[in-house]
């Protein structure tokens, strides 16, 4: 059981990196890495690491999406 | 004060000057550079005293947090770590040189942070060659590239930016091959401090400490910028604030032949892996990046641009010095990464003192620049002779040893490819000085420019009389390596 | 028998000190001819002083620092040494006088005057190296501070010939520091000491491609055919610098380092068990008539100055080369009379051209009425290249080819009858030329160099003469070069 | 061609990498080197020598606090480079960065009443995160993160000059540098009483001291960590 | 080797991601679509690190009452800790480049920036 919720979440994870990969709207690509991220907290702590998945929920989902949205509120909306 | 003290304090006196150098200086320029200036006095008397210990009683450790290795993080210095006196020697005449030059170079409102950075950047790399710890080798990695990055953007220049981003990009990247390194060593060994890596490596599984050893060198050469890892640095390094250009071209590609020395520690001590294949990767892309580093060169027309490329010819000496794996090539590296840091700053901060006066950068606009200021052309001519390597000068013995270590390792030829390659690099070079002495002046008015100010003329003309004694005085690093160097090699059983 | 002294090191100590002196000083007129005098005055001084010790046999040392241990800096006059170090210091003071009247209406003058006292008193560097490494230092310093006098004049065409003189000495240079690497490596020392350092256990095959390296190295200076290709190039440098080109710092550097590469770093006795050494006799001999063949075809009086000098300098490695003590004789003795010769053709044509103009040497018709001194001068020196009995030259080859039949290789003799053949048929032209034909619409009036020119060329004549006559008095420089050989030889 | 090349190639180095992770000590197992060399004496006495429950806050804070001390160094420098990067521009182009954009359609009064309404709360759970690092997951820059997420939030909704109010600018600058400061000072501590840099006193006795040294670094890299966060948010222009 | 892999299946994973991470670095043409697939690239190696510390059956390492052994090894918590912080502070000194060359430019995408130097 725990194997395959392992499966499914790294399976997860690479769909999002796929499709973070394919979106050519910059803000989408963004929010699907935001989830990336998310996802990637889950996983941690369900591997014991509570600390890290924290962290990641606070910068990596969080600062780390708002400067990404930043940044393309101040450019281009969408990739050419 | 006992000697662990001091090495803590060679780290925590620039970083805590580093992060008050905003508070203390706002954004008057004159007051952090003045701050900047006496924090960098302050590192540079401890650096001194740490050198001289080591040469006394030979390396040593602090242990932080009073943790014993290999529980907590320990800094080791030894022997290696001396090239501290050279960060600090380069970081206190770049910061005095600045003075002026930011001044005139930079937004105003920028001029403090910049001193914040510049602080930074060397309290990174004075962390980086002194910790013993291969994690918190990377923290220190980072603090150095991350101000690296901005204080080749911070002239606000479109080019410097991009240049800026192309360098972020592959240094991120290679900071990540090192991560992964360091995580591979640790599954290994399950500890993270250098010396008990090494101990614990020998009976480790082959295939994941190859790799491991293969990250770390990829990863490190991009940041020595190694042929062919070498395409972010001429324009980094060329459209920098001179004064940054100096660092960068001077230490901040050091560190990572440094680093590669602390790889070999590790790995020569572990005598886990046959390193004979990646000596001869090393030298062989050493010899290219000399010759390739060399042959760009010929075709800039920028003064700057071109001891840029010829950073990557002298990495290329370094490296192939190194990875000759003999007594006299490693040598003849390890002094020359001290000389080509004096030589290149030499070279850097007297092209910004030219271009600060003359607002020219190509070589055929500066033509009769030597009239006009007779000690900084002067100054450069000494640097360009030396990093020729033409006797007296302190490059001349490094590539004597390092043609000797090749000579020593059976392999005359990258002798030979050295001795010319520095032919090569005489070419360009040659130019430079025809027209600052030898050609009728382009412009008229440079005719007219002034001598350079004393603040910076002062840290040109020591650095250039430095490049001289060095030469004279060069059994003194050298013979001051060379324990360390036994050392090292002696590990490797022969 | 060995003395530390620290006069070896004061000879080119205080040229350069006062080299430094006409760099901070040499606005002023007046400075600077002093400090450019004081320095080549008080140089010959101090050499001089060494003169009496080393006719008897004193060797004095003078070990300055070690970069590292066994590789270092020092100093040692040697008899070898005293000989090249006197006459280049003898010719730098005339040479000296010379230049002051020569470059009277010239730009640069400071760089210059500086420049050329840099270079001599690199020269006597070269003279008194105790060790390779020494040598190649200053050797590669000599080709720096030659740079900015050959493009002096700052002309396109200067800046080519500079390039290529860099281009060849550097080579030049490089391929001596390789040498000196691998002889480290084999002898594990550097410094140069009579019976040689390198042994025949090293083996033939790299002793000889390191001979081969070496000769290569110091062969570019002394412009062995085919690696001469700077030398004529580089005449577009003012007459002054020629002249220490040619007759006295540079070329000679090249020959002299010859000489040291094959008495003190591998020995006679090495190099006999080496089939490479009559290569590079053959090579001198080739030199000597193919030089001469293209000199008779230059019309440029410099230029045809320079493919003699080509031819003459292969003498001193034809000396060397044959192994023997004549020939070594013939070859150090060779280093002044060529010297003095040389630099007395130099003054004539730069007085020359001062004075009239004129370069080439179908227009010096009848110039022997109008500069009847400097032609006598002239016509001693060509007598004297052509080996005539009473003048420098004939000393050089009549030892020479005392020595080819001492060594029982003959056929240089006639090599040498062949180039004093080859040098009658360029020299004696100009000489008809100048006395026998007449100027077309020109007047006959006298109408000399003036005196700072005149005087050093008569000198130079003068003593063309003097070492052709002097060979058997004590103290002079033939019975010095005769000290050289018995050290060499351990006679 | 290019993307095939690149996949080529990673697939290409994407073989060894596979090849050498199959190597490793297998995932999850309890006898790794990682597990049996050092680890163990943290899991075992981090709590009694190195002062909290939550061995990860012994292991950065303590064990290898100098690591930690380079990490908030690292912020630190993000800022003053974001800082050199996007101050002013190029000289003599003072325009300022941040243009008074028209502001856009302020948002609904809903939105700000919410805001308003969770500040505190959400201060409030930041300052847990802070102060009981020792005991459970989180800690300083967690905390911080989360308060500097409630000063962007707060940007947003309710325009800078309000979240300004938060750091006022005669003490910004400390605040931005309170987290190197303060392990600089604890170091410092440490140095003069125990003889090493970050040493924290080891008798049992003590352990309160201990204890309390953690919560002061945890708070100065909260208070560091939510300047600086805002302030990069402020700079890169997060309010137009 | 495929077994040992399956059981390996977070290595395998984050070979995976630093794969798709460095295509995207490599063949994306914008500068903030580059810099998103460096953070996956980072991303796959602090969950490589964690992978390192986890051990069968192992629960947070705090102590505490009700805690029970085995715990998750902390040090790679600790260095990912850093790693991220690490991580963010490359992302905003990237994004505020690209906003200045934006600025400068009006484009993001490298092939456009490359004809413009």
């Amino acid at each position: 059981m725990s194997e395959l919720f392992d499966l499914v979440l790294i399976a997860l994870l690479i769909a999002c990196a796929l499709a973070v990969i394919r979106t050519k709207d910059l803000l989408g690509a963004a929010i699907i890495f935001s989830t990336y991220s998310l996802v990637l907290c889950l996983m941690w702590q369900h591997r014991g690491a509570p600390d890290v998945a924290m962290t990641e929920a606070a910068v990596g989902a969080g600062v780390t999406t708002v400067l990404f949205l930043v940044a393309i509120g101040r450019t281009v909306r969408r990739e050419k | 004060m006992t000697a662990s003290a001091l090495l803590v304090g060679l780290i925590i006196v620039p970083l805590a000057g580093a992060v008050l150098t905003p508070v203390v200086g706002g954004r008057d320029g004159a007051r952090a550079c003045g701050w900047a200036t006496l924090v960098m006095v302050v590192t540079s008397g401890i650096a001194a005293a740490l050198v001289v210990h080591v040469a006394q009683v030979g390396p040593f450790s602090a242990y932080l947090g009073g943790w014993e290795p290999p529980y907590g993080i320990e800094l080791r210095f030894d022997e290696f770590s001396a090239s501290v006196a050279i960060i600090c020697l380069l970081g206190l005449l770049a910061v005095v040189f600045s003075l002026r030059y930011a001044a005139h170079e930079l937004p105003p409102v920028r001029i403090g942070t910049y001193y914040t950075l510049l602080l930074l950047n060397l309290t990174g790399m004075l962390g980086f060659v002194v910790t013993g710890d291969v994690f918190n080798l990377f923290v220190f990695m980072e603090i150095l590239s991350l101000s690296g990055y901005a204080l080749v953007a911070i002239s606000g220049e479109r080019t410097a930016e991009m240049a800026a981003f192309k360098y972020l990009v592959m240094g991120a990247v290679s900071s990540l091959l090192v991560l992964f390194a360091i995580g591979l060593l640790y599954a290994l060994t399950g500890s993270l401090n250098m010396a008990d890596i090494s101990a614990r490596l020998s009976g480790a599984a082959e295939a994941p400490a190859m790799l491991a050893l293969a990250l770390l060198t990829t990863g490190l050469m991009v940041k020595a910028a190694l042929f062919p890892l070498h395409v972010w640095l001429p324009d980094a390094h060329a459209i920098a604030p001179s004064p940054v250009s100096a660092l960068l071209s001077g230490l901040v590609v050091k560190t990572g032949l440094l680093g590669l020395i602390r790889v070999y520690q590790i790995y020569y001590g572990a005598k886990v892996l046959d390193l004979s294949a990646l000596n001869t990767v090393l030298v062989w892309l050493g010899a290219i990046s000399i010759v390739m580093g060399a042959f760009f060169a010929i075709f800039q027309e920028d003064i700057k641009m071109m001891l840029a490329y010829s950073t990557i010819s002298n990495i290329g000496y370094i490296v192939m010095g190194l990875g000759l794996a003999s007594q006299y090539g490693m040598i003849g590296a390890t002094v020359h990464i001290f000389n080509h840091a004096l030589i290149k700053a030499t070279l850097f901060l007297g092209a910004g003192a030219i271009i600060y006066r003359t607002g020219y950068r190509n070589l055929t606009d500066l033509r009769g620049v030597g009239r006009s200021m007779p000690f900084t052309t002067a100054a450069i001519s000494v640097g360009a002779i030396s990093i020729v390597g033409m006797p007296p000068t302190a490059g001349f013995l490094c590539k004597w040893y390092i043609a000797l270590g090749a000579v020593q390792a059976g392999h005359p030829v990258f002798g030979v490819a050295l001795v010319f390659g520095a032919l090569f690099i005489f070419v360009y070079y040659i130019r430079m000085v025809n027209s600052f002495y030898f050609q009728q002046p382009v412009h008229p008015e440079i005719l007219e420019v002034k001598e350079a100010p004393l603040s910076m003329l002062v840290p040109i003309l020591i650095l250039a009389a430095l490049c001289l004694v060095m030469g004279l005085l060069g059994r003194i690093p050298l013979s001051f390596i060379e324990p360390a160097v036994t050392r090292l090699l002696g590990t490797v059983g022969g | 028998m060995e003395v530390t002294d620290i006069r070896p090191i004061l000879a080119p100590a205080i040229s350069f000190a006062c080299t430094g002196l006409v760099f901070l000083m040499g606005r002023n007129t007046f400075w600077r001819r002093f400090w450019s005098l004081g320095a080549a005055t008080a140089k010959l001084v101090v050499v001089m002083s060494m003169l009496p010790g080393t006719l008897r046999g004193t060797v004095y040392v003078f070990k300055l620092l070690d970069f590292t241990p066994g590789i270092g800096l020092g100093f040692r006059a040697d008899a070898l040494g005293m000989f090249f170090a006197i006459v280049s210091s003898t010719l730098w003071l005339i040479t000296t006088v010379y230049a002051i009247g020569y470059m009277e209406p010239e730009h640069a003058k400071v760089r210059f005057f500086g420049f050329f006292a840099l270079c001599v008193s690199t020269t006597i560097g070269i003279a008194f190296a105790e060790n390779l490494l020494t040598l190649f230092l200053f050797y590669e310093t000599l080709t720096i501070c030659t740079y900015p006098l050959v493009i002096h004049e700052e002309t396109p065409e200067a800046m080519k010939a500079g390039r290529k003189y860099l281009a060849y000495t550097l080579i030049g240079g490089a391929f001596v520091l390789l040498g000196s690497i691998i002889t480290f490596q084999l002898a594990g020392t550097l410094t140069l000491s009579r019976p040689g350092i390198l042994s025949m256990s090293a083996g033939g095959t790299t002793l000889t491609w390191l001979f081969v390296a070496l000769i290569a190295g110091f062969g570019v200076k002394a412009a062995i055919m085919p690696l001469h290709g700077w030398l004529p190039s580089a005449m577009v440098a003012p007459t002054p610098v020629s002249a220490l080109l040619h007759a006295v710092a540079v070329v000679k550097a090249g020959a002299f380092g010859i000489l040291r590469i094959i008495y003190n770093v591998y020995g006679v006795e090495l190099l006999k068990q080496l089939q490479v050494i009559s290569w590079l006799a053959y090579l001198a001999a080739f030199t000597i008539l193919a030089g001469s063949f293209i000199a008779i075809y230059q019309d440029n009086f410099k230029r045809r100055l320079a493919y003699s000098t080509v031819s003459q300098l292969s003498y001193i490695i034809l000396g060397a080369a044959l192994l023997t003590p004549y020939g070594a004789t013939a070859a150090i003795a060779h280093i002044a009379n060529q010297a003095f010769a040389k630099i007395t053709m130099f003054f004539v044509a730069g007085s020359i051209q001062r004075t009239t103009g004129k370069t080439q040497i179908h227009e010096l018709a009848g110039i022997g009425y109008r500069m009847p001194f400097t032609m006598a001068a002239y016509t001693v020196a060509a007598l004297s290249f052509i080996g005539v009995p009473l003048t420098a030259g004939f000393v050089s080859k009549w030892y020479l080819s005392l020595g080819a039949l001492q060594s029982g290789q003959w056929w240089f003799v006639i090599v040498m009858i062949a180039s004093s053949l080859l040098n009658a048929a360029y020299w004696l032209p100009v000489i008809y030329l100048a006395y026998f034909k007449a100027p077309v619409g020109a007047t006959l009036d006298i109408h000399e160099a003036k005196p700072t020119l005149l005087w050093p060329t008569l000198l130079c004549a003068l003593y063309v003469i003097l070492l052709g006559v002097t060979t058997q008095v004590p103290g002079l420089p033939f019975s010095l070069a005769q000290a050289a050989v018995r050290f060499v030889f351990g006679m | 061609m290019k993307r095939a090349l690149t996949i080529a190639m990673l697939v290409l180095l994407a073989m060894p990498l596979l090849y050498a992770m199959s190597q490793l000590p297998p995932h999850g197992s309890a006898t790794s080197p990682a597990y049996t060399h050092i680890s163990p004496r943290y899991l075992e006495r981090g709590p009694e020598e190195a002062g909290a429950e939550n061995v990860v806050t012994d292991v950065i804070l303590n064990y290898r606090g100098f690591d930690t001390n380079g990490e908030v160094t690292v912020i630190f420098t993000s800022l003053a480079a974001v800082l050199a990067v996007l101050l002013a521009g190029r000289k003599g182009d003072e325009r300022p960065v941040r243009e008074p954009a028209a502001e856009p359609s302020p948002p609904s009064v809903v939105v700000r009443f919410v805001v308003r309404l969770l500040g505190p709360f959400v201060t409030m759970f930041a300052v847990y995160v802070i102060i009981n690092g020792h005991v459970s997951p989180g800690g300083g820059f967690q905390g911080g993160t989360v308060f500097g997420a409630l000063v962007i939030l707060i940007t947003v909704v309710l325009g800078r000059s309000v979240a300004e109010k938060l750091q006022p600018l005669g003490v910004r600058r400390i605040l931005q540098a309170a987290a190197p400061l303060t392990f600089v000072a604890v170091g410092v501590l440490g140095l003069a009483l125990f003889g090493d840099y970050l040493a924290f006193p080891r008798d049992e006795a003590l352990a309160w001291v201990r204890t309390s040294w953690l919560m002061v670094i945890e708070i100065g890299i909260g208070v560091g960590g939510a300047a600086i966060i805002s302030a990069i948010f402020w700079q890169m222009g997060g309010d137009r | 080797m495929i077994a040992m892999l399956w059981q390996n299946i977070d290595y395998v994973g984050s070979v995976v991601l630093f794969c798709i991470g460095l295509y995207c670095v490599i063949t994306k043409n914008n500068l903030i679509k580059k810099f998103i697939g460096l953070n996956i690239m980072e991303t796959s190696v602090f969950a490589f690190i964690i992978a390192l510390g986890v051990v069968d059956g192992g629960e947070a390492p705090i102590m505490g009452a009700g805690a029970s052994a085995p715990f998750t090894n902390p040090i790679p918590q600790a260095l990912i800790l850093t790693g991220i912080v690490v991580a963010v502070s490359t992302t905003a000194l990237a994004l505020s480049l690209i906003i200045r060359i934006y600025e400068h430019c009006g484009t993001i995408e490298a092939d456009e920036l490359r004809e413009m130097e």
